[in-house]
């Protein structure tokens, strides 16, 4: 984990309102492992206390991406950044998806900003998978040649069926579970909004899927101090507690999150 | 190179600015990026006798220049930070200060005289300014007979230097400053989060989960040194100012206006590195003016011919 | 389109948009850019029964999200304001509202008394959260009997719709609010400015001449909201809602939180435009949202299941 | 007086740290008149509550001028405005100069952004007259081109002596005076640091000129509301009374002000 002034390379606008983000970061991009992300200092925000947390899309050598939505406060003054501008990273962050086994199958599900989440992952799995990605619309849906030239399908559900099948994300993992003949066991990672999750998570504890949801919680500190990102786990015990999805996450395994909550 | 350290009472600490408590954790959060032995001192998170929840989410929200934050003081209790925390912080020679709260009287006694014996454990803060914490209907932070109860039954409990830390919103800081010298405080810290609530208006709801938090952050820093520079002309005893420190001009604002030392919050969670930059630019300051230590520029603050010396002069 | 108009008790507004007292001066300053029959009413500066200089400058200083002032109440007493400004401020229909202050109680009902028989004045609103206005050492904002006993006079001596404005810095607000309702006041408005203060580290003065001063804008909203949350659950008597608003969901806050009205203060300095735009702010939300009136929003915040109902729930 | 939202039509460096900052202003510009301001709203400061003040250096049609140095916040913010960048201004502000008269000759005497500020007033000048500019060392001399070329004399100098003659400008006032012949009455206008003001102010009292002076303090509203900017003036009854900068002034007799004030 580094604290440090980072220099811009390069910021172009993507597809479906995203923006990406290159950063020259030659002591962290290294270190990051899929699922982490890094706490940003968004400059010219001196109203604003908190820094934003991001995904790692891509690295590549002493440079790493960010793939952002100008969505708030935060991320619309981001989209002023140019390269040679200078902003404070902490980071590598969170534990990051646990590595695909060997001999398993790779099952990825994401929409919006989680399709970049899981980029890592596919590129670092030792076997190509599946990816189930969904959206509201075409734009939404993203990174999609970037997984399929590394060998991945990649199933695509829009809701107003602009890309894709019309329906949501789980419609299609449903038909694809259906029919499939292949025995080996799912490892399944999902990033996207909350519901997403929380469908996914039912089906892998009903079809008895090792799958692991990457959570977006509010973020203070985003190194476990502040105790602002926690999220309800169950205990052995039977008992709950809050874990700090910024450092015990944001990945969890679906199983262990207390799905109630929300 | 002018001399930083600084005596709280018994309390001896190497620099004047520590880590206020709730913004840094239990130590090791941010030991990967700060060099802990730098600091003036650990304050921790807030300690209970028995292991807390805290509250449900969202707990913070950002408004400008602050943070609201109803965390709940979460913690898992005096006996699981001994077992799972000290060993850690025994290996820094930073002054560990355990800010410690209870419901009752009682639970205060309790988890003072539990951090007696532990070794490495420095000095306790007494957090009264937890709205929460209540016996009976009466607050300890904002109702002087409660306030003084506990200062004094914490004080016969303890033999560890004693800091106070303050609520601020009482009418008469001097009132409670002057309580907790008379019941025997070694030093007061203030000011803690002042009581403040935001709406998320599309909604209707409050943006905490708790209704109502504790504002932090730049946005109180003018509030808290007022309110410890009317504490300074009220007690001798030294003071520790707290609240909306993310400079070093910030923490000279609170030594001249009668601090002894300083505390940084909410900075850390934007720059982590925060403390040490405040420490340095401390230093830097001492120098450039001739200083030999804080000590010397403590309280200096020059109110001039023109300039009112009561608090009681005309605002608007 | 939205019915924009609000009761204070007797007074009527045509929207729910004030300008604050002491930032809009008293009317002649702002009309040429500003239409004045626009808003919600003008409420003056303080106007004491004699001419008043004020403080030294320097008078403000910007400090985080807010500013910090200590002008000090400089007016042309009862009578100057009465030959210089009335028939300016009678040439429109925007309500006037008289802000006065005294150093007695018998100054403040001197005062009041002036203003009863003045064609154009709509309400008096007391100021009496102003830190120098003493009687012996009382503090008539801050001290509970003090602050009966001018509410009282005052009342008894106007029969003008009687307006209360409350200290921010007192440890329960609900007794304040309580009791000039019980006094007989026809709405209460909050907050005034918070004491402050801050320091310019070079020279080590303060950069107020007077020392301290008051803090108002963005920095202080969370709080002012918290404590007007706080007033409108003790009392049934309308409650104008005021602290750093810039922007129409700032005065949203204050409504869903219970406010009837509004005061725009020192956001009219860092745009005089602010007032016009909350007001359309405002209607286009109750007109986006379906509601026929600012009424049927006030005080409509859902503080859920989850959230704790009380003000006395844990933070930190 | 107008609040608008004008453009920047152009912004580059001057001088000694000066920048020349161009503003669209086609309500504005047209009704300035010498010794006036605007009320700069500073676009992404939003901590920051309050306008800054600046003297308008020079109009041209639809467009206003203002020459400014960074030296706080506010001003160093301003550096970034480039053309096309949007911001808000009130204006025009304050009183003015008083007209110089036919049959009286025109001394101006000015410091930092004061050589500026008398610029407009050069200009509608019925006849030249002469200017003395002082500045701590030779790029702190602004605009001597821009009065020669209106046929001021300019005098100047400078406490290091890299232009002009090493000294304060008093001295080389104080000179020409020994020496003058013309028997016209002076009107002098002054702009400049506070002890410029004070020793012009001093001189001209003494020597029975007419003299004006443009104060220079902290401001809040800029209209007249707030009393932030207030200074104390003679009453015609011994007394003094404060008067508002930014209304009243910032242009007051320099027999009027209380000079012990400060
Ligand atoms: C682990 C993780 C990874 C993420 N990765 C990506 C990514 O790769 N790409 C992407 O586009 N987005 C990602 N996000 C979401 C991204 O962090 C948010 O979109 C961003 O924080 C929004 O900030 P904002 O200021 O633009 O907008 P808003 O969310 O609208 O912020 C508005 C307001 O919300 C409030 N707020 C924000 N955070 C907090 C907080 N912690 N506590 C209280 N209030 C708060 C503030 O008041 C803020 O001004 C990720 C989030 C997490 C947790
Ligand atoms: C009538 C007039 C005309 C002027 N014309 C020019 C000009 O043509 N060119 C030029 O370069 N300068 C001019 N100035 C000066 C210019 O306004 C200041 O240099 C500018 O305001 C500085 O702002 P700043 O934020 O850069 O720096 P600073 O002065 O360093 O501001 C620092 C801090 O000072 C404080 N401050 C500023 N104003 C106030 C206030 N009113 N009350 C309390 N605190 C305050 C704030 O905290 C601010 O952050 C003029 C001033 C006046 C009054
Ligand atoms: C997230 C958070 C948690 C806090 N927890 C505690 C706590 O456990 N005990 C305590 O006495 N103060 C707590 N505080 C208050 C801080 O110690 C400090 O008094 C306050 O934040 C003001 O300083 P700042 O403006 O620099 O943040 C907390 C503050 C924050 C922001
Ligand atoms: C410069 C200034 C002068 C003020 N003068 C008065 C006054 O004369 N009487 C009064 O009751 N309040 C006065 N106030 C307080 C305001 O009316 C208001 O309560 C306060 O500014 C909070 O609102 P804001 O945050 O929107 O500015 C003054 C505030 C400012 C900034
Ligand atoms: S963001 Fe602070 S503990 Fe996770
Ligand atoms: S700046 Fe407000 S009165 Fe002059």
């Amino acid at each position: 984990m580094y604290c440090q002034t980072v220099q811009v390379a390069d910021q172009s606008e993507f597809q479906g309102g995203y923006r990406l983000l290159t950063l020259d970061a030659p002591d962290i991009a290294p270190e990051v492992s899929p699922g982490q992300f890094v706490h940003v200092r968004i400059p010219h925000m001196e109203e604003s206390v908190l820094r934003r947390p991001f995904s790692v899309y891509r690295t590549e050598g002493p440079q790493l991406q960010i793939l952002y939505k100008g969505v708030g406060k935060g991320t619309r003054t981001m989209t002023y950044l140019r390269a040679g501008d200078e902003l404070s990273l902490i980071g590598p962050l969170g534990n990051g998806f646990p590595a695909p086994q060997p001999g398993h199958f790779p099952v990825l599900v994401a929409g919006g900003y989680g399709m970049a989440a899981l980029y890592l992952l596919a590129r670092s799995a030792p076997q190509p998978g599946i990816a189930f990605f969904g959206g509201r619309s075409a734009p939404d849906i993203l990174c999609v040649d970037e997984f399929e030239s590394l060998g991945w399908e990649v199933r695509m559900t829009t809701q107003d069926g602009t890309r894709g099948r019309a329906g949501i994300v789980t419609d299609e993992i449903d038909d694809w579970w259906a029919v499939r003949s292949d025995s080996q066991p799912l490892e399944v990672y999902a990033c996207g909004p909350n519901a997403m999750l929380e469908a996914v998570a039912r089906r892998a504890m009903e079809r008895d899927w090792q799958a692991w949801v990457s959570v977006d919680r509010n973020m203070g500190c985003g190194v476990g101090a502040c105790l602002t990102c926690v999220l309800k786990v169950k205990q052995p015990d039977g008992e709950w507690a809050w874990k700090r999805s910024c450092k015990e996450g944001p990945v969890f395994d679906c199983r262990d999150i207390l799905w109630e909550e929300d | 190179m002018p001399n930083l350290s600084v005596q709280l009472g018994p309390l001896t600490l190497p620099t004047p600015v520590l880590v206020a408590s709730g913004t840094f954790g239990y130590g090791p959060e941010y030991a990967e990026l700060i060099d802990l032995n730098q600091l003036g001192g650990i304050v921790v998170k807030g300690i209970a006798l028995h292991p807390t929840k805290g509250n449900p989410t969202p707990r913070t929200a950002e408004v400008a220049s602050g943070l609201l934050n109803a965390i709940g003081l979460p913690n898992p209790g005096a006996e699981g930070f001994i077992q799972e925390y000290m060993p850690f912080l025994r290996q820094y020679t930073v002054p560990v200060i355990v800010n410690i709260w209870g419901k009752t009287v009682a639970e205060y006694v309790d988890v003072a005289r539990r951090f007696d014996t532990v070794e490495g454990v420095h000095a306790l803060e007494l957090n009264v300014s937890c709205p929460n914490i209540k016996e009976g209907s009466a607050m300890f932070g904002t109702c002087m007979d409660s306030f003084r109860a506990v200062v004094a039954a914490v004080r016969a409990a303890t033999a560890l230097p004693l800091i106070v830390k303050l609520a601020p919103n009482v009418s008469d800081i001097k009132e409670f400053a002057r309580a907790a010298e008379a019941e025997g405080a070694d030093a007061i810290s203030l000011i803690n989060s002042v009581p403040a609530m935001a709406i998320d208006v599309e909604t209707r709801k409050p943006k905490l989960a708790n209704v109502t938090g504790g504002l932090t952050g730049p946005a109180i820093r003018p509030f808290a040194v007022k309110l410890v520079w009317e504490a300074a002309q009220a007690v001798t005893i030294p003071i520790i100012g707290i609240g909306g420190i993310s400079k070093a001009e910030d923490a000279l604002e609170f030594i001249i206006a009668g601090a002894s030392a300083v505390a940084v919050g909410t900075a850390s969670f934007t720059e982590p590195r925060t403390v040490l930059q405040v420490t340095d630019g401390i230093a830097e300051y001492l120098e450039r003016h001739g200083l030999e230590s804080v000590d010397s520029l403590r309280g200096s603050l020059n109110t001039g011919s023109d300039a009112a010396v009561d608090t009681d002069s005309e605002t608007n």
